[in-house]
């Protein structure tokens, strides 16, 4: 695929809009990469056809093994690695492992998860991303799409018709 | 300074015995002239035996030299094997107490006091007091060289000098008169006698800073003897108390504790127990003890005393003596007394002679001479004469005595009439002062000659006729300081050394009669092995009783008003050690008050004068002290204990309480320490006590069980019920751990024990308890082991009291282990509840969550062991490294933000099994010893491995009577305590309480 | 599927005569107790109290749980609220079942109603211990809880006739007067029937514990009928997202309710008083089968089941767990009562299910007319529309 | 998504998304108020002064607080769980208001989650100092050594150093991403070039696009359903410091549900009493709006009865049960020498907030304010008796002692409040106290204007 360096985008001032805006532009066939807004809007990842996000299922194997590590290693702790009468209490005091297994998965898996997050979003300290438009962190909803030079006038039209409150392109 | 350094093995060794390397070698190493104290050649088996380890201390005396703490033995001297401790037989009495000891020495340093088994007296008993001594060998505040005027000087020139002084004396036919404590040394006497010898005009006056003076008058008029009989407590089944606080102060409280506890343990075999009432004023040691505790003002003492003997001797177709009625029932004592003649005793405290003749009178009719007490075979202590002092006094102001020599006595504190007697004293030619301690007269003289503490020298006792001890040195003089022995013997112009002259006489007076069948050498080196040497002596119990000496009718003292009575403290006793840290922090056993002493006053006197505890009254207007609300206190009377208010000891005693001796009174040829028609007002101010117990009722909680006899030969379970209730009850939800090997536990007989707070003091000998100081227990912060828990119940105008010592319970399922997030509080695999220090961080978790609060936290660096500089909290001056030569290096010393408590001495748990194991055999029973139970005059603490089913311990435990503090926790203690019997008809029902 | 114009639920006979059937069944049951010697007298009490504290749990369950939405304001629940309230009619009818089951068996169940028998612990506790208190009690707790719950029902009624404002304050009202009365008496309630069986015993936490539990089982009932009603073809506006809110409920209680009970185990296993310690080792080693059972049924299924999203919005998975939670919860009270009453004598057997498939068809029965007798919707809420109208992401 | 007309709007005035951006950000621009730096310069003081008592504490021990041999904590461990309850406030109000759908929390989560890392920050603080031994606190953690030596799993603190750590985190993490949008709006509106790199930094390079949100907003729902248990877990470790023991007054099996509803309680009152001010001073009414405050009454009315039904069976139990210690424990929390703190834990705790069954008073700030002092005060209270009564009175009365705290203790209690305040007096110079998308998100559904 060729690699796309322009971009032609539509601005809302309205999530509503930027839904039903979004919903008219794929129906009129304009390939909308990507959407710009100042909060999660409701249904946008359905429009835009976004997987859900595996973020559970990392955060639900961090946990796991967060859990298993630390009661496997309480459990060493005490069988083996340093066996000691404790107030009387059984070497394996289940009871007295809940506590950390419980904080160790809780750890593990947030610290996973959002790793994960970061990394997959491309986040982190420093990171430098594009940042497409700084209206969009504000007020403005933007609609991506992008730009071929021969089409141009035509997705322009069909912002317009999607009721876009201004039309730019960008590099 | 420069350091020295070893160029080869040559250099250093040249160790071969002769007196003189070791000299130099003390001289080339450690920097110090060996004191000057006997010929070296006598002291050779000696040196050998501690060799120059202690010169550490000794470098100590002179500030300048560096501290050197490491001596290395190239050459192992005989005796000493680095890391084992060896053990001495001595003997310890300072004039006051009394006790057959051994001292144990590690490389070179005594470290600890333990009771000699072997004595018939004191039977491996001993009391605080002797248990502290060790640590005033250390007192940093002793005299450190001879003085002259206050100056320091040789030895040699003081001894020119007094001996210059005592010759012209001698030669204007001047006076001499050496002023000493009692002395039961034969040896000594005959150094005296020898001094006697060549200064003729010399007198020996014996001066007991606390007198029993009367006692020995009244059995010179009685039975024509001038002697304190000995007294057979545990054949006693009736024994009757007047104000003598046998168990705490009295004569012989170590003997008379073993006794007496004898007497009242009960078991499977022994379902009977002596009854004791005391009649007192205030609440002592041994009042507290009493089946019965009959309230009595000390001025009616004697009435109820004659009372009695009426009763008696009504009984006995007696005559009777004219007096009041008794202001108390006597009848009951009476009948009990006559119910068991032969085998009651009858004793009095009081130094007034008339009552101790109706004393004698009374036990003579109850036919207890020769069972229950003895004169024939008399106890060698409190020999002085009263009247001899104030004769002295009046003599020295009328400048009549040239020549005053003070040895080991303290009159500027503790003679009442201090004033006058120093005034005196300055009238004399020649004052010399022969102190051991530092004390408030020495100084007064002109001549400070200073005596040895007694762990450094020789010396022979005999306490009772037949019965000998020796003391031995166990350390070389840490100080310039010599023997008070052979300083007489050195000014008599005698140039034996004392050790030699002890050595004659007992070839000469002891070894022919002793039936042992080797050499002397052979009997003197088992004696001193031993430590004491008894022969059988007697037999004879032909008493001449003169009738007539009973008066037929007494004066009687008016007991209107307010009384004063003056005890002696548990704790410092005459005062005499008033500089030990241990001895002051040690609560009082009934009070629980430490570095103090107070004005004890009743409950109903406190309200009637608007007082409250802390508030300041002035007696007399003579001495101020802070009040104390005694409950049990007889109403008008305010009990004041002696021994503190010390102006000149050292540091730790100084302003510690108010100096009562100048309230004893002298009449009637004895010193009273009592008075009537006290003024006392309340003055301006506000104290408060460093109270290691607050709270005195128990709030009916099932801490200390007791029963009544009767109901103890009925059940022997009786009061214990609770125990069954609780073992039935026991649900767990994980299994009790078992203990493979050994299972250490403990158990305290309550019965026995009296309370007198010898195990305390031993434990943080052993166990190198830091002291704290007064501020610091003000905040509840002290650091004992063990402490002994005394609660009140019932009428609090006559309360009964109950105690319990408390250690760490050893829990099996220890709730302060479960908590420590570190772990580092364990269980042993032995069953023993483990403190492991240094991985100790200092939550304090585990002391919170201790039910039994045994846990104890170094709150501030009590011994300079932290790792942060110039924080050092001693107000005691324990961390001074004098002092530090008392702790056991068994035991590592806590620093700053540690927890500690009891380890049930692990150190000699692991002494004994390893010497087992080098032996190539089983641990016996009774082999390991803690040193609370080592030390308890009332062999009231056992300990054995509670996995030997034959073990004392496993039977204690099997006892009906035992169960655990707090069972019902499930903490599964492996300390236990047996029932308290009291012999009272009067069934054991629900306490009431009293809240204060 | 609007097929019911009034949106009313037709209790019709085909129901009817299955409910009929089932409390047959526990009549038979009830018969079998009484006069079979299998039976004995403290194992018939102890079935008796078990039913009826858990269906009462249930009915209480449902009026607390509209009461508490309506004071916390939310709006998501409005639409499914007739079945809870439903529920609420129940609990006149346990209180005249529990009242027979106490009159004649409270010596069997209590055994600290022997004041015969002296006993030092049980005679310091008289002064809340005592029958005469209990019942005086009991009064107090059934006239608070169906009063209100009845008052509660009828205002939300009355609104669907009458959209004025003034129902839906008074409904709050009602729901805070509740909600503060069932917070004291549903500890109460919980020591006097069930801590006090083992009358030696205390733990502070009982009470929340029964609490929590009777919490997931009214949700679990709740989530049942509605499936139930759903399938009858009513409450068609019932859709995923109230399914995952109450599957989330489900969920989060179990959790909740495994969080008590691991509390009071774990610091009772911890301290190991016996005083307090009784009551575990009873349950642990003479019915250890049932305390892990109870375990699992009630934390571990549900737990792992409906941790993902997917499961949560899968009717048919969500109400298979409901109907585990809700035998679970059963099992709980069992584990509850029996050890105390019956002792070694316990036993699942026919007069066990029977009596409790007696019991789920009067309640149910009870419930049916209750929701047949007003609409499904309370149309006239105000917060109605937005629980048509919300979504539910995780 | 529809909300009734019935509700009272969160946001209030005419407001639009940028007004939003503008009227969060506004209190970040320009110069800071004599207010604030009145305010920096006293609680910097009082921190100061906290880093003197700790100096004291370190180097001369712990023998500079009040403590002793029976009363093994005091001040230190009570401002523990003070600190650590106020911190609760914050993640109920992200976690368990967000799973329960409550809108009305998007105004003030921000803050509370700040809050609540600065309450974990001070309350830490407290088992740190009040070690005998700090030098060596660390082995505290279980890291492998040489000499093969472990912790102990069995003891509460050392689930306390998970729970606290894991909390401590999780928030940090929970509060940062939250944050993370809102610097990428400081970002692209600020001015000067330093502050666009810096915010550009932490901002992770944010840019709002439907994949990010869509992920982030997973996120932040999964760390909501992970911070809800967590925050239950915390306190209830907390109070298993002292109900594992078997110390009467400490050990009973209602403590952490009661103590996580007392937390939340005590933090609702913290969040209160500085949202009242923040409001004002910041200009933050119509976010913060008289809804919002009552609001949070309703919690505090809600947790203060429960904590009030927990007092009273604890009461009950503890007479019920027959043990004569349990029995005296309570006895002397009422009527012992600390009488006046179990009366003041009495009258804030239970007493005082009731005064929110009424509508006018759950509206007025300045009752709010007062009451919300009086909880505040209360609950740490509610720490001293449960920590000091229990301890200085229980089992055996021979080491019954009192407890009296030294001005080194006092300091270091005024120091973390010192702490605590200059780290938001920062913290609402440098970060949005609101969190501007979420507002945003909420405004068409909620907002004044939308009605």
């Amino acid at each position: 695929m060729k690699e796309i360096t322009k971009y032609i985008s539509a601005y809302y001032l309205d999530e509503e809009d930027l839904l039903s805006g979004i919903k008219k532009m794929q129906e009129n066939n304009v390939k909308v990469l990507d959407a710009f807004t100042p909060f999660p809007v409701h249904g946008l990842d359905k429009v835009l056809g976004i997987r859900r996000s595996w973020l559970p299922r990392v955060g639900f194997i961090g946990g796991t093994i967060g859990a298993l590590t630390g009661f496997f290693f309480q459990m060493w702790v005490f069988t083996e690695g340093y066996q000691m009468n404790i107030g009387g209490k059984p070497l394996l005091a289940i009871p007295s492992f809940i506590p950390v297994t419980f904080e160790s998965a809780v750890l593990f898996a947030a610290f996973s998860m959002v790793f994960a997050f970061l990394f997959r979003s491309r986040l982190g300290l420093g990171a430098e991303n594009k940042i497409y438009d700084v209206k969009s962190t504000d007020n403005h909803f933007v609609v991506v799409a992008g730009y071929e030079e021969n089409k141009s006038d035509d997705v322009k039209e069909k912002m317009e018709a999607a009721g876009a409150t201004i039309i730019e392109v960008k590099e | 300074m420069e350091k020295k350094y070893y160029k080869s093995i040559e250099e250093y060794q040249p160790i071969d015995g002769s007196p003189n390397n070791y000299k130099n070698l003390a001289k080339n190493h450690i920097g110090i002239d060996e004191p000057v104290s006997g010929s070296p050649s006598s002291r050779r088996d000696f040196l050998k035996l501690f060799g120059f380890a202690i010169a550490s201390a000794a470098v100590v005396s002179s500030c300048e030299q560096p501290v050197r703490k490491a001596i290395p033995y190239l050459i192992k001297p005989d005796a000493i094997t680095p890391g084992k401790a060896s053990y001495f037989a001595s003997t310890f009495f300072d004039g006051n107490d009394y006790s057959s000891i051994l001292v144990k020495v590690r490389d070179g340093r005594p470290i600890k006091i333990e009771g000699n088994k072997l004595s018939s007296v004191t039977k491996g008993g001993s009391s605080a007091r002797v248990q502290a001594s060790v640590l005033s060998l250390y007192d940093t505040a002793r005299y450190k060289n001879p003085a002259i005027s206050g100056v320091e000087a040789e030895w040699e020139k003081a001894d020119a000098e007094i001996i210059e002084n005592l010759k012209a004396i001698k030669q204007s036919n001047g006076k001499i008169v050496i002023v000493t404590p009692t002395i039961i040394s034969p040896s000594t006497l005959s150094v005296i006698e020898k001094f006697i010898e060549e200064y003729p005009a010399t007198k020996h006056i014996q001066y007991d800073a606390i007198s029993a003076n009367a006692i020995s008058l009244a059995n010179q008029s009685v039975f024509g003897k001038e002697v304190i009989p000995s007294y057979q407590f545990h054949k006693a089944k009736v024994i009757v108390g007047f104000g003598a606080d046998f168990l705490g102060t009295w004569l012989m409280p170590v003997e008379f504790t073993k006794q007496y506890s004898k007497g009242r343990k009960v078991g499977h075999n022994k379902k009977e127990m002596s009854y004791h009432a005391h009649f007192e004023a205030g609440m002592s040691l041994t009042g507290s003890n009493a089946d019965k505790r009959i309230v009595t003002k000390n001025s009616q003492q004697k009435i109820v005393i004659a009372n009695l003997y009426n009763e008696i001797a009504k009984q006995l177709g007696e005559n009777t003596i004219e007096i009041p009625a008794s202001p108390v029932d006597v009848h009951d004592v009476a009948q009990r007394l006559l119910a068991h003649k032969g085998e009651s005793l009858v004793v009095c405290g009081s130094n007034d002679k008339e009552s101790q003749v109706i004393v004698n009178g009374i036990n003579y009719l109850l036919g207890n001479y020769g069972s229950t007490l003895d004169i024939n075979s008399p106890l060698n202590l409190k020999k002085g004469n009263d009247s001899e002092m104030e004769t002295l006094t009046k003599e020295l102001n009328k400048g009549e005595v040239s020549g005053l020599i003070l040895y080991g006595v303290n009159p500027a504190y503790n003679y009442q009439n201090a004033k006058g007697f120093l005034n005196g004293l300055k009238k004399a030619d020649l004052t010399v002062s022969i102190p051991s301690l530092k004390d408030e007269t020495a100084e007064e003289c002109k001549y400070l000659c200073p005596d040895h503490y007694v762990l450094e020298t020789w010396n022979d006792y005999e306490i009772k006729p037949g019965n000998y001890s020796l003391s031995q040195p166990a350390i070389r003089p840490i100080f310039n300081t010599r023997a008070g022995q052979e300083t007489l013997l050195k000014w008599a112009g005698v140039e034996t050394e004392y050790v030699e002259l002890i050595k004659s006489n007992w070839k000469k007076n002891i070894y022919p009669s002793s039936g042992f069948s080797g050499s002397f050498r052979d009997f003197w080196n088992t004696s001193l092995h031993n430590g004491v040497f008894e022969k059988a002596v007697g037999g004879n119990l032909e008493i001449n009783y003169s009738k007539s000496a009973i008066p037929s009718g007494i004066e009687t003292e008016s007991s209107e008003g307010l009384e004063l009575e003056l005890v002696e403290s548990v704790a410092v006793g005459d005062g005499r050690q008033a500089n030990n840290p241990w001895l002051q922090e040690l609560p009082d056993p009934t009070t629980k008050v430490t570095w103090d002493n107070y004005a004890s006053i009743s409950v109903r006197l406190a309200e009637e004068m608007g007082i409250t505890e802390g508030d300041i009254i002035s007696i007399d207007k003579q001495l101020s002290l802070p009040v104390l609300i005694q409950p049990g206190q007889e109403h008008k009377t305010i009990s004041v204990a002696l021994g503190y208010g010390r102006t000149n000891a050292g540091a730790v005693a100084e302003g510690v309480g108010g100096n009562a001796y100048p309230l004893v009174q002298h009449n009637r040829q004895t010193r009273i320490y009592s008075k009537t028609g006290v003024k006392v007002e309340k003055v301006e101010g506000e104290h408060e006590f460093a109270k290691t117990q607050s709270h005195h009722s128990m709030e009916g909680r099932p801490l200390i069980r007791e029963t009544t006899l009767s109901e103890y030969i009925e059940d022997p379970a009786s009061g214990n019920e609770f125990h069954e209730k609780v073992k039935h009850h026991a649900t767990t939800l994980y299994e009790k751990r078992k203990f493979e090997g050994h299972h250490w536990g403990m158990a305290v007989d309550l019965n026995s024990c009296t309370g007198c707070n010898a195990c305390v003091v031993a434990c943080s000998a052993e166990n190198n308890v830091p002291v704290v100081g007064k501020e610091q227990v003000k905040l509840a912060r002290e650091m004992h082991w063990m402490r002994i828990d005394r609660y009140y119940s019932d009428d609090i105008e006559n309360p009964e009291v109950v105690r319990q010592p408390v250690m760490c319970q050893h829990c099996d399922n220890a709730p302060c282990e479960n908590v420590c997030p570190v772990g580092a509080t364990t269980n042993s695999s032995e069953g023993v509840n483990q403190m492991a220090y240094n991985r100790c961080i200092g939550t304090r978790y585990c002391n919170n969550n201790c039910p039994y609060k045994v846990r104890r936290f170094n709150f501030m660096d009590y011994t300079q062991s932290d790792a942060i500089p110039l924080n050092t909290y001693d107000p005691a001056g324990m961390t001074v490294d004098l002092k530090r030569m008392v702790l056991n290096p068994d035991v590592v010393i806590r620093s700053k933000g540690v927890i500690e408590k009891c380890s049930l001495c692990i150190q000699r748990i692991q002494e004994k099994k390893l010497d087992a194991k080098l032996e190539n055999r089983q641990l016996e029973d009774g082999e390991i010893v803690p040193a609370c139970a080592q030390t308890c005059p009332a062999d009231a603490i056992v300990f054995g491995d509670l996995n030997n089913k034959d073990s004392k311990i496993s039977k204690f435990f099997a006892d009906e009577r035992n169960y655990h503090l707090l069972e019902e926790l499930h903490t599964l203690p492996s300390v236990g305590y047996l029932t308290k019997v009291r012999n009272t008809e009067a069934k054991a029902t629900k306490k009431k309480e009293i809240k204060h | 599927m609007e097929q019911n114009m009034e949106n009313k639920f037709v209790f019709d006979s085909k129901i009817k005569m299955i409910l009929y059937g089932m409390i047959a069944v526990g009549l038979i049951a009830l018969l079998v107790g009484l006069f079979s010697e299998g039976v004995v007298e403290s194992r018939f009490w102890a079935n008796l109290l078990l039913n009826n504290f858990y269906f009462l749990a249930l009915a209480l369950g449902g009026t607390f749980f509209v009461a508490v939405h309506e004071m916390g304001e939310s709006g998501w629940q409005t639409s499914i609220q007739r079945v809870p309230e439903a529920m609420g009619r129940f609990i006149p009818f346990a209180g005249v079942l529990m009242l027979i089951t106490f009159l004649f068996g409270i010596h069997h169940l209590y055994h600290w109603t022997d004041t015969a028998h002296h006993d030092e612990i049980l005679a310091g506790k008289a002064p809340y211990l005592n029958t005469t208190f209990f019942y005086i009690r009991f009064a107090i707790y059934f006239a608070g809880w169906s009063i209100l719950s009845y008052y509660l029902r009828k205002a939300s009624i009355d609104m669907d006739s009458d959209a004025d404002i003034k129902y839906y304050k008074k409904q709050r009202i009602l729901s805070s007067v509740f909600v503060v009365f069932f917070a004291i008496t549903s500890s109460t309630s919980a020591w006097d029937w069930l801590m006090s069986i083992d009358a030696h015993w205390f733990s502070t936490l009982y009470g929340w514990y029964i609490f929590s539990g009777l919490l997931v089982s009214t949700i679990a009932m709740i989530i049942l009928i509605l499936i139930f009603l759903r399938n009858q073809g009513y409450m068609s506006h019932v859709n995923k997202e109230h399914l995952h809110d109450l599957g989330k409920y489900l969920f989060a209680f179990s959790i909740l309710w495994m969080y008590l009970w691991f509390s009071q185990y774990l610091l009772i296993w911890y301290s190991n008083i016996p005083e307090e310690t009784v009551y575990f080792v009873e349950r642990v080693n003479n019915h250890s089968t049932i305390f892990y059972v109870n375990l699992v049924m009630n934390f571990v299924l549900p737990f792992l089941v409906l941790m993902t999203r997917n499961s949560k919005r899968m009717i048919g998975v969500t109400g298979v767990v409901a109907l585990i939670v809700f035998a679970g919860h059963w099992v709980d009270y069992f584990l509850a009562i029996m050890p105390g009453v019956v002792g070694e004598n316990t036993k699942v057997g026919f007069f066990e299910i029977g009596l409790t498939i007696g019991y789920i068809g009067l309640f149910l029965f009870i419930v049916f007319l209750g929701l047949s007798k007003a609409s499904l919707i309370p149309k006239n809420h105000p917060f109605y529309k937005e629980s048509l109208d919300y979504h539910t992401n995780y | 998504m529809y909300v009734s007309p019935q509700r009272e709007p969160l946001i209030k005035g005419e407001k639009d998304y940028a007004t939003i951006t503008n009227d969060v950000t506004a209190p970040m621009a320009g110069k800071p108020g004599k207010y604030w730096f009145m305010g920096i310069t006293i609680s910097t003081t009082a921190f100061l002064l906290g880093g003197v008592a700790t100096f004291f504490t370190v180097w001369f021990g712990i023998g500079t607080w009040g403590l002793n041999k029976t009363i093994g904590w005091g001040w230190g461990i009570t401002n523990f769980v003070w600190w650590v309850g106020i911190g609760h406030a914050g993640t109920f109000i992200s976690a368990i208001l967000l799973l329960f759908r409550q809108k009305w929390r998007t105004s003030i989560n921000r803050s509370a989650e700040a809050m609540t890392l600065m309450a974990v920050a001070c309350a830490g603080f407290f088992p740190l100092i009040h070690m005998g031994r700090l030098l060596v606190g660390f082995f505290i953690f279980p890291y492998p050594n040489t000499r093969d030596v472990w912790v102990n799993f069995n003891s509460p603190l050392l689930w306390d150093v998970f729970a606290i750590t894991t909390y401590f985190f999780v928030s940090l993490l929970f509060w940062y991403v939250g944050l993370i949008p809102d610097l990428g709006t400081i970002r692209d509106r600020a001015k000067k070039v330093w502050q666009k790199k810096i915010y550009g930094f932490l901002s992770f390079g944010w840019v709002g696009s439907a994949r990010h949100w869509s992920r982030h907003e997973s996120l932040s729902l999964i760390l909501a359903g992970l911070a809800a248990p967590l925050v239950l877990s915390v306190h209830s470790i907390v109070s298993m410091d002292f109900a594992t023991s078997v110390i009467p007054g400490w050990h009973t099996t209602i403590f952490p549900p009661y103590f996580v509803s007392g937390a939340v309680f005590s933090g609702f009152a913290m969040v209160l009493t500085l949202l009242i001010i923040a409001r004002k001073t910041m200009n933050l009414e119509e976010y913060i709006t008289i809804g919002h405050i009552e609001s949070m009454n309703k919690i505090i009315i809600a947790t203060g009865s429960i904590v009030g039904i927990a007092y009273l069976t604890e009461l009950f139990v503890a007479w019920y049960s027959g043990v004569e210690y349990e029995q005296y424990a309570f006895l002397n929390r009422a009527t012992g020498p600390y009488w006046w703190a179990y009366t003041i834990m009495m009258t804030c705790n239970v007493i005082t907030p009731q005064l929110f069954w009424f509508r006018k008073i759950r509206r007025s700030l300045v009752a709010t304010f007062i009451i919300s002092i009086f909880v505040n005060i209360g609950m740490w209270f509610e720490r001293f008796v449960i920590v000091v009564t229990s301890l200085h009175r229980d089992f055996l009365p021979s080491s019954w002692t009192m407890y009296k705290p030294t001005l080194v203790e006092v300091g270091l209690y005024v120091g973390t409040i010192g702490l605590f305040f200059t780290l938001f007096l920062l913290f609402v110079r440098v970060f949005p106290v609101i969190a501007i998308s979420e507002v945003k998100s909420v405004l068409k559904t909620s907002g004044e204007k939308k009605k």
